[in-house]
């Protein structure tokens, strides 16, 4: 296979892409995947899209916090997410529902996690994810921290670390691809230019013309890639994690793409955005092109397709039930993990608040404070 | 006009004083009005001001306190940075002291912190460091503390850290009235103002604000309750969970005097301790994590200057030295009426 | 064996009392001989353990901490790394997540505030952000205070600022043998320590310091002098300043009790609220500006605890909210034994 | 002319030069240069070895706080503080004290400054200096503010920047380069490759091959130039800031040079590269080539060599007397400048330092606690 970094060096202008947004293959750097890999995909695009609606549902309904949709970006989530090793590991930022789900995180920690359930963090042991990253650009940090340990320990472990257009711009994103170059640590950087950073359009983020060139400057590949193409995605993030696990050191992926949805359920777009390059986008989204291309062969058909829809929406009505049953904090959750033993003020305080419960509510807290618009 | 003793927030019973200078009512604002009203009137006064941030153009910010300032100002007066706060802040240190007056808004004051090596390293040293020949009129804006039922790091509520850091002034309103006039004197101030706006009662507290020019002055405190048994002070938010355990404590017969800082640096220590010295008592409350918060200081205050003035030890509610939860938890983490109420009774029956 | 009653420095009639834990006396060490001990020895004992920052590999440090153990363990184990805080305190969280022990050097504490992002939303966070599925063996470490006729930023004190930060711990040795077993400590410790050496005594202050394997626990104070009169509060460096006031002062009849904190947070609010219901006196001495320091706090928590006891209000003698001058005025800044010694006499003569 | 940039695009990797390091001139690029100028040049690098050393000695004789020697940086500095105009400003880091004096800072204050005084920094009126700024990259901010207050104003004032390998590694010199690309800000920046970040060797810094090429991920022109030719340094610089006052934006240098003594007084090199090394360097240094160049030409002569640094020496002597005039800190110095109008508490604090100075000091200020190592 010649070497796709050099083929498109980012200064060539050059975007790797294998699907068009048309459903074409072109088969130079086509990977070979098997019928039922190719249904898994499209599994799980259609289990994420099913996940992401119903939060925004559950939103709309008040039972459930800010949420921030994932929808148009599972190319390159599903792609970067399928051509990892069991044990390797994933820091997302906080739009991964797609890679995460596909990294064995189960849907209900998503949920508790936007419903304001501090158990959505507790990752379930076995499941390679560091959690939600809410300061944008500073989680790199941990996944170059993450891959120099593996590195050290010789141990073949390779870290995918996903952000925004946005992180880009933080001087944390700036040390960490700067640490991680100096110590040839095994990363996988995956920027997804869904072109906005909220309002903030990717040209006022940056001057830059690609993000993938910005690698340049740490002295490692980076490139350019159709982040809503399932199959460039998986093939560059597949040569990228098997170069760093053979000791060939990070690399940066650009994946570009388009953020579907609102920034979050408090966001409104229409303020930045207009309704004519949302469509133009649509055209290019993940799904399109690749269900096209799967019934064109023959792969899957519409009697599969419900199936996959029906599976999905059983699985995630199963996941709010049982969500929804998760008792609410006790005054215990707020102390108990501050450190490994609970220090004497934090007894103390907890104590406080336990006794400060216990007293027959005399005047009801009021209702006059409602908060304002949050993020 | 405006009266003196018009109360800007519902409770009866309740006596604000606004230190009003001038000008008409025009309307009801909110406090997130009252800043883009702020903001808006210097702008016209003065084209040196200008606003950088994060999505404080074209979408009006997150909690739309810039809302249309864009449009009146143009693209180089209001002005969409890069997701940078180092940045946002670094550039306007600079722009501010080659004559700029810049208001950078942070989005939340839990991304404040990349930042804060720009404020605590030059913002609040550039005009000492130069002997007064360069200095740096910055405001920086941010909405902070909890109860706004959002995520992790949108609650924060660290105005301690900026108040032990010299050099800078921090300022938190608690009314759309204080909040209009106060950034108006933030954004003439001539030395780097951290504005704290608290994000729970952005909307919910509204109050008549004149339009045109006033200002509350930067470093005294007002007595926004007269009473005789305690001295409650508080700040932001904070002042209104206050307010509700006020309702209650009047009703058991406890006279609180209600002090509202709204500057924490430097701290108007005479109205504390003249109000400390006739009442006796005293609690603070602050929704920050207790250890080293603002509470400590205005106590060992009053230790310096009305030791024996106190009948009881003065009493805190705070936050805990924890992470305030999310969402589902942090009713939990902070001050209510009643652990306000029980620490004023517990300072009255000492 | 150490003689739990050994004196580590010098002014006479000074009681400390180290609590040792075994091991046997090798030499007398200043406190960075101390500190690069504990590294060496915890290092060879530890595999996981390892040490990162700018210039600690071939230079061994700018105050040659870590001199001597690339030497002994490796580039891989003693990194130099580029200079950037934040990468430094970023990676070693990730780091101290998947299994390593890192320890991260910050060249001077004037130059933590890039990584202060780091520390307090990530570092003290992640254990109660993923309910005990992660956490941060993190040790930073990094010099501090004035009196080393350093320039701009190379004095800093900031301690306070890190004890209101939740999730982490705060440590500051004032004797080589506390560096050493507290540093020690701080490197088993599963959660996240800031190390804070005082470098104006990293080579004037000797001591006995056993070599091998001892701890002196995180979160207990020492009372390094035991006295009736008055409750001295200090650490760090100022508990040399205030050594030398006592000497005066035991001259004038007063005899004070010295409290060692060397944890900052969590406070041993024991052992202090026991000192001072003896004396029902107190003074506490830090180098950190004056508002919302660690004296505020230890005043405060006094109030509550033991309010009844004081016989005067609790002083304070600090740093001012100013920026600490150049060396050719730090002086004026820095408490001296002087404004202790006054400050004692106040309390006293109250 | 051609463009310098693009005919040396950091990815190419050469290196622009026009005095070679035996004093021969190439003449494509050459600058015209009166003898006058030529002869200036030469006077200013004297001036700074004269005065760089003189604050080696005092330093030395405990006259002098910790001091940044400037040796062998001369080239980069003086080729760019000449191609400003007066209006332009310079924002130093703290070892350019060559640049700052042609820039018509007082050698009084860099004195002053590393004397431990206040004084050094009260930049004089009418100087267009930044102080100098301690905390390793955080500065770059600051000049790009300021050229933006100038962009704003259409005052067609430029601002160059100065700071060392190290810097490029703190985030906020990415968020400075990135901020000037963004907003198109009349912005130099001067990158003193001198190798070395106290004791880091640069291949430690970062893994990028040259640092001009970090221009790449801002979307502006870099260039790498040999920081030891006052020529080619004043030509790069010319080209920048011509282009960043009409309206071109911002221009990156990485000036290529090496220390040629400690870090500062406290530092000691030899832990950390070899004499040799140091000796292949002093080949290359500016004034070397220079001097070689300008006998050659008959520029300068012996006489003409020594009347200058005796006016140096005389001059540094001069300086050194009245700084030592200069009268210590008193406490009002400590307070007066915290703001504009100074708040109660520091009212307060201050009469009470004033009250305990006057206190009759019964026992002295010991001397169990001399300080260790400062860097
Ligand atoms: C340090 C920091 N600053 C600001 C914010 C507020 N914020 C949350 S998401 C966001 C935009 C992020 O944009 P991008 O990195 O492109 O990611 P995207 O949301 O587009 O996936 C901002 C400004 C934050 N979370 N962290
Ligand atoms: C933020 C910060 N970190 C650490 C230091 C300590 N320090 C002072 S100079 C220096 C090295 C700077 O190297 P470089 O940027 O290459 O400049 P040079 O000294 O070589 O001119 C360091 C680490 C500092 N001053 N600021
Ligand atoms: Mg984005
Ligand atoms: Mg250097």
């Amino acid at each position: 296979m010649p070497n796709i970094f050099d083929e498109y060096h980012p200064l060539t202008g050059k975007i790797f892409r294998i699907l068009d947004e048309n459903g074409v293959l072109h088969e130079e750097h086509a990977p070979k995947f098997s019928l039922e890999e190719l249904r898994g995909f499209y599994r799980w695009i259609i289990f994420s899209r099913v996940a992401d609606q119903k939060a925004l549902n559950l939103q709309r309904q008040g039972r459930m916090g800010t949420y921030a949709p994932v929808l148009g970006q599972e190319g390159i989530q599903i792609g970067a997410a399928s051509a990892m090793q069991p044990q390797d590991w994933l820091f997302p930022s906080y739009r991964e529902l797609a890679a995460s789900m596909i990294r064995g995180l189960p849907l209900a920690n998503i949920y508790l996690y936007w419903m304001g359930n501090e158990e959505g963090s507790r990752i379930p042991e076995g499941v390679n994810i560091f959690p939600i990253s809410v300061p944008v650009g500073t989680h790199p940090l941990h996944a170059v921290g993450a891959a120099w340990a593996s590195k050290l320990r010789r141990e073949k472990i390779v870290v995918v670390c996903f952000f925004g257009d946005g992180a880009t711009s933080e001087g944390d994103f700036h040390e960490a691809l700067n640490f991680a170059g100096v110590f040839k640590t095994p990363n996988v950087f995956i920027c997804q230019n869904n072109q906005y950073a909220i309002s903030v359009p990717f040209s006022r983020q940056s001057s830059s013309p690609t993000i993938a060139q910005k690698a340049i400057a740490y002295g490692f590949d980076g490139i350019r890639v159709d982040g809503n193409d399932i199959f460039a995605s998986y093939v560059a993030s597949k040569a990228a994690i098997d170069k760093a696990r053979s000791g060939g050191g990070p690399t940066f992926i650009e994946a570009v793409t388009f953020r579907l949805g609102a920034h979050t359920t408090a966001d409104d777009p229409r303020r930045y955005r207009t309704d004519a390059e949302v469509e133009e986008w649509r055209k290019r989204e993940p799904l399109v092109r690749f269900e096209k291309y799967l019934r064109e062969k023959r792969i899957i058909d519409d009697g599969f397709a419900a199936q996959v829809k029906s599976e999905a929406e059983r699985a995630v009505e199963e996941t709010v039930t049982q969500v929804e049953a998760v008792p609410s904090h006790t005054p215990n959750d707020v102390f108990a993990y501050m450190f490994s033993e609970m220090p004497q003020n934090l007894k103390e305080q907890l104590a406080l608040l336990n006794e400060s419960l216990s007293v027959k509510r005399e005047i009801l807290f009021g209702d006059t404070m409602r908060h304002g618009v949050p993020e | 006009m405006v009266s003196p003793n018009r109360q800007p927030f519902a409770p009866n019973r309740i006596l604000i004083i606004c230190h009003e200078e001038g000008g008409r009512i025009v309307a009801e604002l909110n406090l997130v009005e009252a800043v883009n009203a702020a903001m808006r009137e210097e702008m016209e006064r003065d084209s040196r001001v200008m606003i950088l941030g994060e999505d404080v153009g074209r979408a009006g910010g997150v909690f739309r306190a810039t809302e249309g300032l864009q449009k009146l100002f143009g693209e180089d007066r209001v002005v969409d940075t890069p997701l940078s706060e180092s940045g946002i802040v670094g550039t306007a240190i600079g722009l501010a002291a080659f004559g700029m007056r810049p208001i950078a808004e942070i989005q939340f004051m839990g991304f404040i912190y990349p930042a804060f090596d720009q404020i605590i390293s030059h913002a609040g040293r550039m005009r000492n460091r130069t002997r007064g020949r360069f200095s740096v009129p910055l405001v920086v804006r941010t909405p902070y503390g909890g109860g706004i039922h959002a995520p992790e790091h949108h609650s924060e509520s660290t105005e301690a850290i900026f108040a032990h850091t010299p050099g800078i002034k921090v300022v938190i309103p608690s009314n759309p009235y204080d909040a209009k006039g106060l950034l108006i004197a933030a954004i003439r101030d001539p030395d780097p103002v951290i504005f704290l706006e608290p994000a729970r009662i952005y909307r919910s507290i509204k109050g008549e604000v004149p339009e045109g020019d006033y200002t509350v002055p930067i470093g005294k405190a007002t007595v926004a309750r007269e009473g005789e048994s305690v001295t409650l002070i508080a700040w932001g938010a904070m002042l209104h969970v206050a307010l509700e355990a006020i309702e209650a404590l009047t009703d058991e017969g406890i006279d609180v005097e209600l002090i509202d800082l709204r500057t924490i640096s430097p701290l108007d220590s005479d109205t504390i301790i003249e109000s400390v010295k006739k009442t006796g008592r005293v609690v603070v409350v602050h929704e920050a994590p207790k250890t080293c918060g603002l509470g400590a200081e205005i106590i060992a205050l009053i230790n310096e200057k009305a030791f024996l003035n106190l009948s009881a030890p003065p009493g805190r509610v705070t936050g805990f030295d924890t992470i305030i939860p999310l969402p589902k938890g942090e009713h939990l983490y902070l001050p209510t009426p009643e652990r306000i109420i029980s620490a004023v009774r517990q300072v009255m029956e000492y």
